[in-house]
């Protein structure tokens, strides 16, 4: 080791010095801005120390600079542009998406050392073995990660895709991939091996999501994540860069931790995802609608929603996958608005898992410009629903089932928010069709809840509209 | 070789307990920006691009360099800023602001 | 030298990570058993009372080993014991003593 | 490095593994002692991965190696019988006691280094630093810790000393010791430099320590376990032994948090216990007895306080310094178990800094045998005093001060027990004296308050006997 790379094994170490502090600031919302910044800095002094020592250490060829420059500017500002359009409510499959790209990353860095040492000696277990991994791993989360995104766009179906034999392909994919692996490990010279371990993988990983349902999708999406974090620690080995090393362990453990907390707070076990992968019926999954009955409701128009609103004195407004789905953030938003406005108290019971991934609803509402201070958490917002007037569910029927705290049915033992409790309810969706968990929920029958037929952007345009008249009256 | 094999393991094995301890009970409500963050972070693959760069002496080494560095850096510039996006709204009630510490720095 | 002062250096700075990210808010009812826990992993400089030992070849080499080695050994071996023994009386109620999963670990 | 040392290495990656499961399972009380049979065993686990390098790397002289073994029997027998027979109420002065003998330990084998290469080539910075540092900290943690447990023991005054001059004679001292271990690191041959290095940080370390008062030693002692761990790292680079580094900078930065929660838990900063050992003013230490005046005192005895106490249903004991000081914790026990087996719910309610220190009165009540679940935390107990029928507080009086939530005193913003929310209340203390804040207590005149004037211990006993008659009868 010289004294460059002393100094370059520093910046390294400041480097991943930022980015604990920044995963670190970024677990409450008042710091997670600036813990953002602090890690994005880190990979800043990262990249300059690594692009000086590449200059000092070896130099190059300008035509592999320019084929860098290039690539840098072709994916940043797709990057940049991407993440600068994106729609809020396309979140996670962005997310997916920037995970492939990664992975794909630390695969082609695997395969250029390999290429470099194809015609030299043979390469030490200590390269062979992370190489080998790293192409692995990083090509399963680079296919894997964007059939998870197709499904979330809805390119691709959301549905559990199984075909006769998966089942055995998957098995025989997955020998392959890691007999050709092993192979490789004692025979660095073969190109043949490499190209088989990189197919097998890509491969895998699209087996490996498409049986996967799209509202699980999240799951996987964090858990390739992790995986990804693994192969960038595998290139580092490869190539003996110590920020790669570092941080790819960090997003690796973080990542499985937060994946781990994901599955939880959707009442899904990560083994029983990936599992269900394989074929394992998943009975709570998708579900058929039940027959709509619409004796015991009650139904009830803008008109009478928004004389309940105005004359409240504290709204509590339950949003769901529904409201995801319209993308009616900002006309719950300036609802919200107009009644704070007149005086009313209005907060947001945020179910942990309402939306399309978990936390998303919180991003929706937050771009609708709603303070995470009016957010509350389950806990919170079941301690405020005994004093609340009326609570507006909007798009939400899982969250808000009571039968959760009965046994027997798929949503038994979920937290969920108790809406009951509110002294009148208003229910905000296009029809009586049940939720992700396909069954009734008793909460739509009750006496005290009224049923309000509409979309949810414009039902909500038309509430808005309706408690006009009363404010201003 | 087996020392820098052993800093290289020690490297790790650390770095993964911190990873672990990092991530203690996150409330719900920062789980899509802190996997958004967390993609970020393994954006650092793009130092793995440059020393690709400095090494490349095929035309295979070429292409695989400009490969690695579109992809790397789509993953980092792309995820710091749509993490940044979407962390900077989440903001305090604007009215009820006061001026604290963490304001004020 | 260098190598192993990086080395080195890296591993020290992660293990402060570590050390800083794993406590976390911790209940005020360990404070005394965690500050005693603590008190004896820093005990493994018993390790180096025996690297000591094995290099010692002076008079005041062999007096200092008999020092290290006495020192740490109180402070590894009282240190984990004393914490065990205020920890063993950390209890559940026996009456409502129900068999979780952690018990039947 | 050899293969020998690789997997030597490697045993210390998995003992700093089991070292961290450890601290990180000490956090919840149910998984605590298995954390630190976990941490235990990183220990064995690292001690016999030494051993063997050290037998296969160097052999080494038959007389160390009898030393070491000499020093092993010596020091492990004192630690295992002061461990195994310590009084709970003396634990904070045992952990000083184990953190001085580490700090020592440190610099010992430091000055071993040292000794070895006083006649061979100058020592590289790389080893030098380590080893000034490690002379530096380690002696400072050895004698500051000694004196915390000597005040903590009350051999020394636990009231903070001073003496004229004694800010210039520190300054001087630190001066010296900096001064000398700069030149040391450049002269590593001058046994006279190691020597004052080694005086004026042990003179150092008492002057720190002595004017600081007895009830902030707690905190002085967990940040002395903080510099332990520092010294234990320095002592690792020295001797370029992982396992050491690792541990210590484990133990320092950890010490360094639970040192900052430990200062927050008592309302104090870390700063200004330290710097007032440099002659700031503390205010609220120590303080004469204001005036005792027993005019609109209602005195109660022990048989008025067992008739109400059989009769309760909610009872809640709120422990203080002066049950442990008394060693009162069986006899509180015990009144709990009788009155529990009389059908009446006990709980006791403990404020983060009742006692000797921060968590110690858990410490004592669960030598008593009191179920963890029974000790409430300060907000679960807050929210039960509502409901609590008699409050029976024993030896506290600054935790249940309610003039902490007005401004201008020295208990002001104090987190405090609501005691005065209970429907009646009964003080037991032997006279009308303040606590450690030395300021009079408003609950003492409160109507729904009687005086029980007793030594905790003794009061209890007497208790005891009067509720069994009512008990029996
Ligand atoms: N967030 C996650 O990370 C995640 C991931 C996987 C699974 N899940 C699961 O998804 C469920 C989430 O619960 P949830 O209560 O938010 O949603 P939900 O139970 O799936 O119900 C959503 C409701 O929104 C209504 N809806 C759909 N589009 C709408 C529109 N444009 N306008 C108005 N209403 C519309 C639907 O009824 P109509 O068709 O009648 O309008 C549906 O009943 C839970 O079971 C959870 O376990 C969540
Ligand atoms: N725990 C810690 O780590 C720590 C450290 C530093 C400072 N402190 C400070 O210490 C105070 C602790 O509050 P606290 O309410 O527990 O104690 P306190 O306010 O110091 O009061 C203790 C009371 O116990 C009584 N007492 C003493 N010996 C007794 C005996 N043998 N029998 C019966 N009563 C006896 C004393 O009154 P009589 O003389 O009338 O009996 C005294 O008023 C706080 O101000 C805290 O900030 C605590």
């Amino acid at each position: 080791m010289t004294g460059t790379a002393f100094i370059v094994g520093s910046a390294y170490l400041l480097a991943a010095v930022l980015f604990v502090v920044g995963l670190h600031q970024m677990r409450a919302p008042s710091t997670a801005r600036r813990g953002n910044l602090v890690s994005a800095t880190g990979m800043a002094i990262a990249i300059v120390a690594t692009v000086v020592f590449a200059l000092i250490d070896s130099g190059g060829q300008l035509v592999a600079w320019v084929a860098l420059v290039l690539g840098l500017a072709v994916g940043g500002a797709f990057g940049v542009i991407r993440a600068r359009t994106v729609k809020m409510t396309d979140i996670p499959q962005l997310v997916s998406l920037f995970n492939a790209v990664g992975g794909g990353a630390a695969a082609a860095v695997a395969l250029a050392d390999f290429v470099l040492h194809i015609t030299g000696g043979t390469l030490p277990l200590t390269a062979s073995i992370p190489i080998a991994l790293d192409v692995l791993i990083g090509s399963v989360t680079f296919s894997g990660s964007l059939i998870a995104a197709g499904k979330l766009q809805g390119v691709i179906s959301g549905k559990p895709i199984t075909f006769p034999g998966s089942r055995i392909l998957n098995i025989a994919v997955v020998v392959i991939a890691l007999a050709s692996a092993v192979l490789f490990v004692f025979n660095t010279h073969s190109l043949v091996l490499v190209l088989v371990i990189l197919a097998a993988s890509l491969i895998f990983g699209v087996l490996m999501v498409l049986p996967i349902g799209g509202a699980d999708a999240p799951v996987i999406v964090s858990l390739l994540n992790a995986l990804t974090g693994l192969a960038v620690a595998m290139a580092g080995f490869a190539i003996d860069n110590q920020a790669m090393i570092i941080a790819g362990a960090l997003v690796g453990a973080a990542g499985t931790i937060l994946t781990l907390q994901m599955a939880k707070a959707m009442n899904r076990s990560v083994m029983s995802i990936v599992l269900g992968g394989f074929g394992t019926a998943d009975s709570s999954a998708g579900g058929g609608p039940v027959d709509a009955d619409l004796t015991n409701i009650r139904q009830v128009t803008a008109d009478d929603v928004a004389i309940q609103l105005a004359y409240a004195q504290h709204v509590m407004i339950v949003p769901g996958y529904g409201l995801a789905a319209a993308q009616a953030q900002h006309e719950a938003a300036d609802l919200a608005k107009l009644l704070t406005d007149h005086g009313i108290d209005v907060k947001y019971a945020i179910h942990p898992v309402a939306g399309r991934m978990p936390g998303h609803m919180n991003v929706l509402l937050a771009e609708a410009n709603v303070p995470y201070t009016q957010m509350l958490q389950l806990d919170e917002a079941n301690a405020a629903f005994d004093t609340c007037d009326i609570a507006l569910v909007i798009g939400a029927n899982d969250v808000c089932n009571p039968d959760a705290r009965k046994p027997g049915n798929p949503v038994s033992g979920m937290p969920i928010l108790d809406v009951d409790h509110a002294k009148s309810v208003v229910v905000l969706k296009r029809s009586m069709s049940p939720g992700y968990a396909g069954i009734g929920n008793p909460l739509f029958s009750d006496p005290k809840t009224g049923m309000y037929f509409a979309d949810a952007k414009k039902g909500l345009a038309d509430v808005i509209l309706a408690v006009k008249e009363y404010v201003s009256a | 070789m087996i020392e820098t094999l052993f800093s290289n393991l020690a490297i790790f094995v650390l770095s993964l307990l911190v990873g672990f301890e990092v991530i203690s009970k996150i409330p719900s409500t920062l789980h899509t920006p802190m996997m958004s963050g967390a993609n970020a972070i393994h954006g650092v693959v793009i130092a793995g691009a440059i020393v690709t760069a400095s090494l490349a002496n095929s035309p295979a080494g070429y292409i695989l360099t400009f490969i690695a560095a579109a992809l790397a850096a789509a993953n980092v510039f792309g995820g710091y800023v749509v993490t940044d996006r979407m962390l900077r709204m989440f903001t305090k009630p604007t009215p009820a602001r006061t001026l604290t510490k963490e304001d004020a720095s």
